[in-house]
């Protein structure tokens, strides 16, 4: 099925393995997969290498460490971070939200202050902020958006004020694959001395970061979204909030003196890294950031812009379908209904047809409510995919219409 | 009674050797199925964990439990309607000595009984429950 | 160096790479290696099967989220829980303590509440611990010990009352390998009604684990001690507690209605598994644990016994060696001193002699602080090791005694 | 001065061929390294990052920089003597111009520059620090 670019199709075992010859994955949003550098990076971890990190007098240990701290550098180096210790590992995109809203904002807000969300955020960067507005008594206000489903810039000016302690927005929305307008909102929230919270999940596998270009003072993603491991994530602090924190988890590494009463904690990063990290999980992270940079973001742009523009080709064809948010896409992630058909009924027949696609609220009421729809299908390609997996696609799914009619 | 509803199922099914036909027929079972009075789309007769909305109404007319129901997906309203033509006019008793495994039966490719989102487990989940109750008040 | 029992070394890739072939690896306790099996579920995983889990309608998603599941099932077999959404994925041992310290802890303890722990827990059963009294105001108090080290049971008794709101103490000691008596604990925490936390983190690789014998109301432990992956722990809460938890990450999966002002939580155990879980990680774990079940677990036991017994005997002929710990060990972990030696340098010497061990508080500043030492060494044996390391483990000391003299 | 001193303690480390010799010397240096006044073990004068205990002194007395150190580790105290040996009677610019880097050539199987517990890095870090701020006030 999977025509070749770059010989892309061997750096990825599932995408070569014959049991899955026959399968469309066009379900990259949940979840990317693994070119072989990450897989091998876990295995050699554990086979040859296994022992755990920090504090140790023994070399082996120690080199361990050091790959762990390397590997933290990659990935300050990846997203433009200036300090090393502005990435702080957690195990996926959610916890770094939990950690986020529970160490700098329990800290920093209160009752009466207002947390900004928009109306269309993934639920883990949802709740969170509702729970902790609910905690501290501030208050949740939403981000004006405009009909293509974008931040209102002038609306966002008007609402601004110094009630205002926190802004979360997404940087490409998880179903429409849209891209907000960060360095802009960011730099009007800074003229009010706000500061933003930027939910990367769905951006790194698609386009270049740079954090200290967006000047945005919070950041995060998942490793297992950007062709590394589950159970690892990244969280960028700006290190000038470093005073603002208090530690998430407490347990062994992030503490120095362990007194009942009065506890001194580690620096930063460690004081929010307690317990014994995901180690492999870190390596392969790690190696899926290399594997990325040989092959190259702005490779991996411009074959995602071919997809883009031949998937809106097709889906135009197709009669009776809405797609939302057709405008400023950049991630190839295409989110649609075909009227008086259940979203449900397409996605299981595209399944029995071997085209793994999502379908439902895909974790995201809030922008299901805001189209007026209880879900949608989700297509969500990745560089690896190829217009051919496109026509596949497309003509099953004119044939499942007509089958469903 | 349902046991021999439950042979005819699977026989049913047999006679379709490709997935197409055999979701065919269930969508055609789920065409056939007898409109639920708006009253019964309520918050009290919703299923939960289906991705699509299932509404599942039971009467006891003793001996026997009647099932209605609907959905507002095509597929789904089919396996609903496979349920009730499955349980319904069927008593307690039966109903809890039965397995529950003609599903992975009828060869839909594992898919109806192993995806959560069609919501068929809960559906069964729910059947077994009014079974039980009304066992118990008996 | 490693001599074979039971071919065992060959399921175990670390010990069979030529590259450590001269190295005894004596720190178990920090972390185990992993047997083929584990390392392969992953790979597998990744290389194969790799999805995500929850909510799919493709027959993919479907049968990892039934594996994902399978793995809980197969968790709760293991521990004797009796019921599977009594067992709840986390990241690790830390983070299941976190969790329960702040899911259940702050829904139940308040102000002038008793917290009791011992003095001589590891660093990730204290400070969450002491961290949630200074949260709620309620107050630690600390668990009195015997000479030997054991909780001193009848002691316990007489400061045990209805302020108590829970008891959290390890199963076996990360130092000393000791093992309390969990089961009388709990027994007598119970006539006061008061529920116990046992933090197991280092009991599941060398004894079996029956919660439901035990009674407990509460355990953890960590993938990657137990031959598992890193990334990876469990919690289990007893089904009677459900009711009196709140959800303490927030986000993906875990919320069936994302309203701002009225969530509506997803059912355990999922209301406590925010976000993608550590999928490969959960499914290596249940790798690890058909792994102990086919092997044996009372294998295990036979021969940790052997080796505790040799060791023991070994350690007796080391002249100014003082051993913390001696009675009641269960686990083959061996914490000394050598008198008038700091224990950085032995354990760096062995480490220049390729034994690896550790040194140091061990995170737990408490146990030192009882034993007024300012650290030890400890080696930490799995039942994969054996007397031949033992040997040259005991040679070795010997020469850096006298070299260090 | 400095980088001549560094040249010797190289080809001091050369002349051992087996780790046990080079730790031996280090030990020995360690033995050698004039005591430390009991005031100067402070809080204050503690390094951080070290399994062992670490105290560092540092005395500016124009142009140069002197230190004095302690450790409770034979080990770690013979670092100290050599980090000592190495950077003490030096002036700040000549520390802040040295790149640290003579640890990793003395050849005791990268265990020195690379685990942290012994603290090296923290000592270095220190002296580094005590440069910089004599060197600004100059
Ligand atoms: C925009 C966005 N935020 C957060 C998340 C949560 O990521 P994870 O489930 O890896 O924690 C996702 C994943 O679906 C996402 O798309
Ligand atoms: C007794 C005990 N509790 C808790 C932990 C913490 O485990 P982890 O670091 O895997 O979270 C450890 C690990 O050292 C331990 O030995």
């Amino acid at each position: 099925m999977y025509t070749d670019n770059k010989n892309i199709i061997k750096q990825f075992p599932y995408l070569q393995s014959v049991k899955n010859k026959d399968i469309v994955y066009f379900d990259n949003a949940a979840t990317t997969h693994k070119p072989n550098k990450v897989v091998d990076a876990i295995c050699e971890f554990y086979k040859s290498n296994n022992t755990n990190i920090h504090r140790s007098t023994h070399v082996q240990g120690a080199a361990i460490t050091q790959d762990y701290e390397d590997s933290r550098k990659c990935i300050a180096k990846f997203i433009g971070a200036k300090n090393n210790n502005e990435i702080i590992f957690t195990s996926g995109a959610t916890e770094s939200i939990n950690l986020l809203a529970n160490s700098y904002g329990r800290k920093n807000i209160q009752k009466g202050d207002v947390i900004l969300i928009s109306e269309i955020e993934h639920h883990s960067n949802m709740l969170p902020w509702t729970t902790l507005a609910k905690e501290t008594g501030a208050e949740i206000q939403i981000i004006p958006l405009n009909e293509e489903l974008m931040v209102d810039l002038s609306e966002l000016k008007l609402i601004l004020n110094n009630k205002v302690k926190i802004i979360a927005i997404h940087h490409i929305s998880n179903v429409t694959g849209i891209m907000q307008n960060i360095k802009s909102i960011i730099s009007i929230a800074h003229k009010f001395n706000i500061p933003v919270f930027v939910d990367g999940a769905q951006a790194p596998s698609h386009i270049k970061i740079d954090v200290n270009l967006l000047n945005c003072d919070f950041y995060c993603f998942s490793g297992h979204k950007l062709f590394g491991p589950t159970g690892v994530g990244v969280l960028f602090i700006k290190h000038k909030y470093f005073k603002q924190l208090t530690p998430y988890k407490t347990g062994g590494q992030m503490v120095v003196t362990a007194s009942i009463k009065k506890p001194k904690w580690a620096e930063m990063p460690l004081q929010l890294e307690a317990g014994t990290p995901n180690i492999a999980g870190v390596l392969g992270l790690r190696a899926a950031i290399e594997f990325i940079k040989e092959y190259g973001i702005n490779e991996i742009i411009k074959k995602e812009e071919e997809l883009n523009s031949y998937m809106e080709m097709q889906l135009k064809n197709i009669p009776k379908l809405i797609q939302y948010g057709k405008y400023n896409k950049t991630a190839p992630i295409f989110a649609f209904n075909i009227k008086n058909i259940h979203h449900y009924d397409i996605s299981t027949l595209l399944a029995q047809n071997n085209i793994l696609v999502r379908s439902g609220h895909l974790c995201n009421q809030g922008l299901m409510n805001h189209l007026k729809i209880d879900g949608c299908v989700r297509a969500s390609l990745a560089f690896y995919n190829n217009s051919n997996e496109i026509d596949k696609f497309i003509s099953v799914l004119k044939k499942i219409i007509s089958f469903l009619k | 009674m349902l046991e021999k509803i439950e042979k005819k199922i699977i026989t049913d099914f047999s006679l379709f050797p490709s997935w197409e036909e055999k979701y065919e027929y269930i969508i055609e079972l789920g065409k056939e199925l007898a409109p639920l009075k708006q009253v019964y789309k309520s918050e009290k007769h919703l299923i939960k964990g289906c991705q699509s909305r299932v509404w599942l109404v039971c009467k006891y007319n003793k001996p026997k439990l009647y099932f209605f129901g609907d959905s507002d997906a095509l597929i789904t309203k089919g396996i609903v309607a496979l349920v009730i033509k499955l349980y319904s006019q069927s008593s307690p008793q039966e109903i809890i000595n039965n397995d529950m495994g003609v599903f992975s039966k009828i060869g839909l490719n594992e898919h109806l009984s192993m995806t959560r989102s069609n919501g068929l487990n809960s559906m069964l989940k729910v059947i077994k429950n009014y079974a039980l109750k009304y066992y118990k008040n008996e």
